[in-house]
């Protein structure tokens, strides 16, 4: 059902009452109203969200932990609750499995830097797909060449489906570590975690989730998935930036060793010697990102009272309806999954005339930003024998119309170009 | 939806005329044999590519020939670095290229210069736009790097 | 000069102006008025930098970095110019010698994981002062342990005064390295940082400076220090939680390794190796904290528009005023320097009989916020052969009857105990 | 200010007059010889340490030792703790710090339980001060895994 103004209300989000809650939506870019399909790359914040934050600074701000007086104590407490209110948004089974870190990439840089660095030696190998983002390959190319291990890909097919078989067979007894985007920034291909996670256990290795696409876009319970490892950032899914999410299982955080040295992270010091503290603090050394960590709950709670499950669904309408849409214009190449349902909402496409930055800037004349380049993942755009693709991404807050937009801006900027 | 409402027009300093023309049809494409300067710039954020080959003649740009793919800009300001140069000094290419890199940063050029520039001077749309004033740069940036080592190296 | 309110107005601060622009200020504890007197943990926000995250949110939110929509454009602008103000703020030569981090304690990391992990060999040096806070001592431990290196240690006397002669013994020619706090967060020391520049520069090693409690103080200038890194963090300087700075110069960052891998420090990437981006981003894995980048330059801003020479006036007046209130009630001794012009506005104090824990409680049910406990300074605080210290530290809002309540409540806090 | 004013009389239920007398005349204070338990426990955050001497008879505590130094409720709930346990089983030491753990968490203990406390119910006014609470239980946890330790190694 699509209501009179071609906004999309059958899938159970109310997204006129959504984009309320979103003042940047009223901003107009050259004129025009803002259209924003890049969401990829960082989402909007709903007055919520930035009102805890204000909120936080006006009334509660303190350092956390150990202060006796009422706001460190009414901070601590806050900090505390954001904290359990992530965990419970990706299921986990215990709170201090919840590590907060800058964002995904710091997320991934710290498994690598203490599990990787303290279990993989020369000869192991580490195994990720061909379509990561760079944050989650160059850590572990970088962890390769240092002991002397092997980086291993595996397949996918030209619709951008990963090579399950492929995947099991390159995934060997020497494996200590899988990482694996949960969903694709650049294909939008939803990955099959839980049947990689099973041969992973299989032969002894770790599976990490990078889930940068996937918590933000669908329901995520880290026991369903049988990960081991899951990071995430706010700012993909509402909260803010500068803070990230890192999940792990308890037994492999208490063999660690901390990633940072400092402040909070400590139990005792002596001019010679120091001693960690327990989970989660071991991670969080130095003053930690206490407002956005305010924001964060703010976000889960946003998120949560929507309902994942009317998220995915209302992105997967809106990408099925894009893809028919753009496909249309017949000029325009789509990368990925031709099916819908098996993809998020993330669009890359490549049009046959005009290169994307070309496109990106004439579609920003018009109100309309999307991404273009290499998305971060550069060896998988090349590998589609281009250097570069535009790419449109959905949230709560995007529109069937904002789709016609999108493709109307197109035809015009063909126009514009062959005139 | 219309060119003047979707606010396209706003771009036409951007993509002057001679931008598209040369993008559409660029200039010296052909490869250059036994080029003494065979070089490849790319900017990998926009996904420009651009490769440079050049003979040069006692001091003297003899022969040019440009290929590449990106944006119509990267491209169309490589067409027009390959016409101008031939047949100019290295200390007249360097010249050029400084009066490029001014010309975009927004500061004046002489009436001399604009001469030099000729129809380069169309690129002075770009300022509007700075994000693109990369693309605008890359062939003229990684020219005159390359001949000031070729001087080097043939001095040497 | 004393006007009718109690507040010094000779200082050149203004401070019942000051004051307004602190939402905070306006909170009751325990029905009575805050007096925050904790700010060498964190420092309180003016609507200033509260208002620079909302505006941020609201209108500019977007990715930084090759983005061509607008957003993208001005969020990107908005983050370099934050970055450049902080240059200014801090007279750094150039704009890319200023890193992002998440706090002082990331700074100290970062260069204790890179630069120091390159240069220090077996049988090298690293020397910091006997008054360090966990942050500036702890990756130095580490490091010292895992290269073969001597962590060693020069001294100060009973008021907390280093001992520059001893220190000048202690750097000698296997020193790589000498780590410094500008200003101690217990004691208040302000130490000679040009000095020991002078003396680590002579024997071929570089300094770096924790300024975590001087920028936020004092007007502190990189090249009169002769420094070579220098970490700070915005939550101690009305900036946002979650952002701080690593200073470096340029010649020295540039032969660092990434201290993460991903995003955006990334120029290029295949499936076989990466090429890292330029100076600064290099050390900037990941989607930034933009918003607090941008909190961060209004704080800078809000500072520089008092001029910091007013700052440190202000607050060399206050401590004058607080150390003598303080001793005048007989029962407290004050740690650190007793010449109230050789610090800054920290006073670490210990009540004859009273646990600063309890006295803790008791000033907040009064409505004043001390920190009480080893702040993260443990090896020093345990050097006066206490386990635990109360502290009261200061910053542009506070005020001489703010003082005055301090005392108070130490009285009352005895009479209570005494009954 | 008076000491109305002031509300330090909402901190009487955390500084109960027993409490305080506790603090001030800590019991059972001198060294045990010979010890069978010799425990410190530290809480390095608020800096509150513990000694507790113990000798222990076929499972019964039959001398205890406690010295310390830190706030008033970690030291006055040490000495009650050592008032408490001297002549008590094992097993009743373990039940008294389980019905502890449960007074301070606010959770509901029988008329049993509270007979057995007698004094130490007065710390349960530390409930108000939630990050108080690790302050009144440092003792009785080292104590509580100390014993449970000893036992095991006893029987082994
Ligand atoms: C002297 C000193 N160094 C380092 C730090 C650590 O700062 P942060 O917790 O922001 O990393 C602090 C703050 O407590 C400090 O006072
Ligand atoms: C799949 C994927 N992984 C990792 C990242 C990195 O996230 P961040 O930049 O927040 O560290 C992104 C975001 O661009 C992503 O899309």
């Amino acid at each position: 059902m699509i209501d009179s103004t071609g906004n999309t209300v059958s899938t159970g989000l109310n997204v006129n009452s959504i984009r309320a809650d979103f003042p940047i939506l009223q901003r107009k870019i050259h004129g025009q109203n803002l259209v924003y399909l890049d969401n990829a790359a960082t989402t909007q914040k709903p007055n919520q969200v930035i009102k805890s934050l204000t909120d936080y600074y006006e009334q509660t701000n303190a350092n956390v932990h150990r202060g006796v007086h009422t706001l460190s104590i009414e901070a601590t407490d806050g900090y505390e609750l954001a904290r359990s209110k992530v965990a419970d948004f990706i299921n986990a089974p215990r709170s201090e499995e919840i590590i907060w870190t800058r964002n995904t990439s710091e997320s991934l840089n710290l498994v690598a830097a203490t599990w990787a660095e303290n279990n993989v030696v020369a000869g192991d190998n580490i195994v990720i797909t061909a379509m990561e983002h760079h944050s989650n390959i160059v850590p572990w190319q970088q962890l390769a060449f240092k002991k002397g291990a092997e980086l291993r890909y595996f397949a996918h097919n030209s619709d951008g489906i990963i090579d399950l078989e492929h995947a099991m067979t390159v995934i060997d007894e020497r494996t200590k570590i899988l990482s694996v985007t949960h969903m694709s920034n650049v294909l939008g291909t939803v990955n099959p975690i839980s049947e990689l996670a099973g041969r992973a256990h299989d032969v002894g290795a770790v599976i990490m989730v990078d889930a940068a696409q996937s918590v933000p876009h669908m329901p995520v319970d880290v026991q369903d998935l049988d990960a081991d490892f899951l990071a995430f950032s706010a700012h993909k899914m509402l909260g803010p930036t500068g803070i990230g999410v890192l999940w792990g299982k308890v037994s492999l955080l208490e063999d660690m060793p901390p990633y940072m040295f400092g402040g909070d992270m400590i139990l005792e010091v002596t001019y010679e010697d120091a001693n960690w503290n327990d989970l989660p603090y071991k991670f969080e050394a130095g003053t930690p990102n206490i407002a956005d960590a305010f924001g964060t709950g703010a976000a889960v709670d946003y998120l949560s009272r929507l309902g994942m499950k009317n998220v995915w669904r209302h992105e997967q309408d809106l990408t099925a309806y894009a893809m028919e849409r753009i496909l249309s214009l017949d000029t325009v190449k789509i990368l990925g999954p031709k099916d819908p349902s098996m993809r998020g909402g993330v669009i890359s496409f490549i049009h046959d005339s005009i290169h994307p930055h070309d496109l990106g800037t004439a579609l920003d004349q018009q109100g309309i930003a999307i991404r273009t380049g290499h998305h971060c993942a550069m060896p998988l755009v090349r590998s589609y024998d281009v250097v570069a693709a535009a790419r449109a991404s959905f949230y709560i807050y995007n529109t069937k119309s904002e789709v016609d937009a999108l493709v109307n801006g197109i035809s015009e900027t063909e126009g514009y170009f062959n005139r | 939806m219309t060119g003047g409402m979707s606010g396209l027009d706003q771009m036409d300093d951007l993509y002057e005329v001679i931008i598209l023309d040369h993008y559409r049809s660029p200039r010296n494409t052909s490869a250059v044999e036994n080029p003494d300067i065979d070089l490849e710039v790319n900017n990998p954020f926009c996904g420009d590519e651009v490769r440079i080959q050049m003979k040069i003649d006692r001091n003297i740009v003899s022969h040019v020939g440009i290929t590449g793919r990106g944006c119509a800009i990267s491209q169309a300001s490589a067409s027009l670095l390959a016409e101008l140069v031939e047949g100019k000094s290295s200390d007249q290419v360097h010249g050029a290229v400084d009066s490029v890199r001014r010309l975009l940063k927004g500061e004046n050029i002489t009436d001399q210069e604009a001469d030099t520039l000729g129809d380069i001077e169309a690129l002075q749309g770009v300022r509007k736009f700075p994000v693109r004033i990369k693309c605008a740069l890359l062939s003229w940036v990684g020219l005159d790097d390359a001949l000031k080592d070729h001087i080097a190296g043939v001095k040497s």
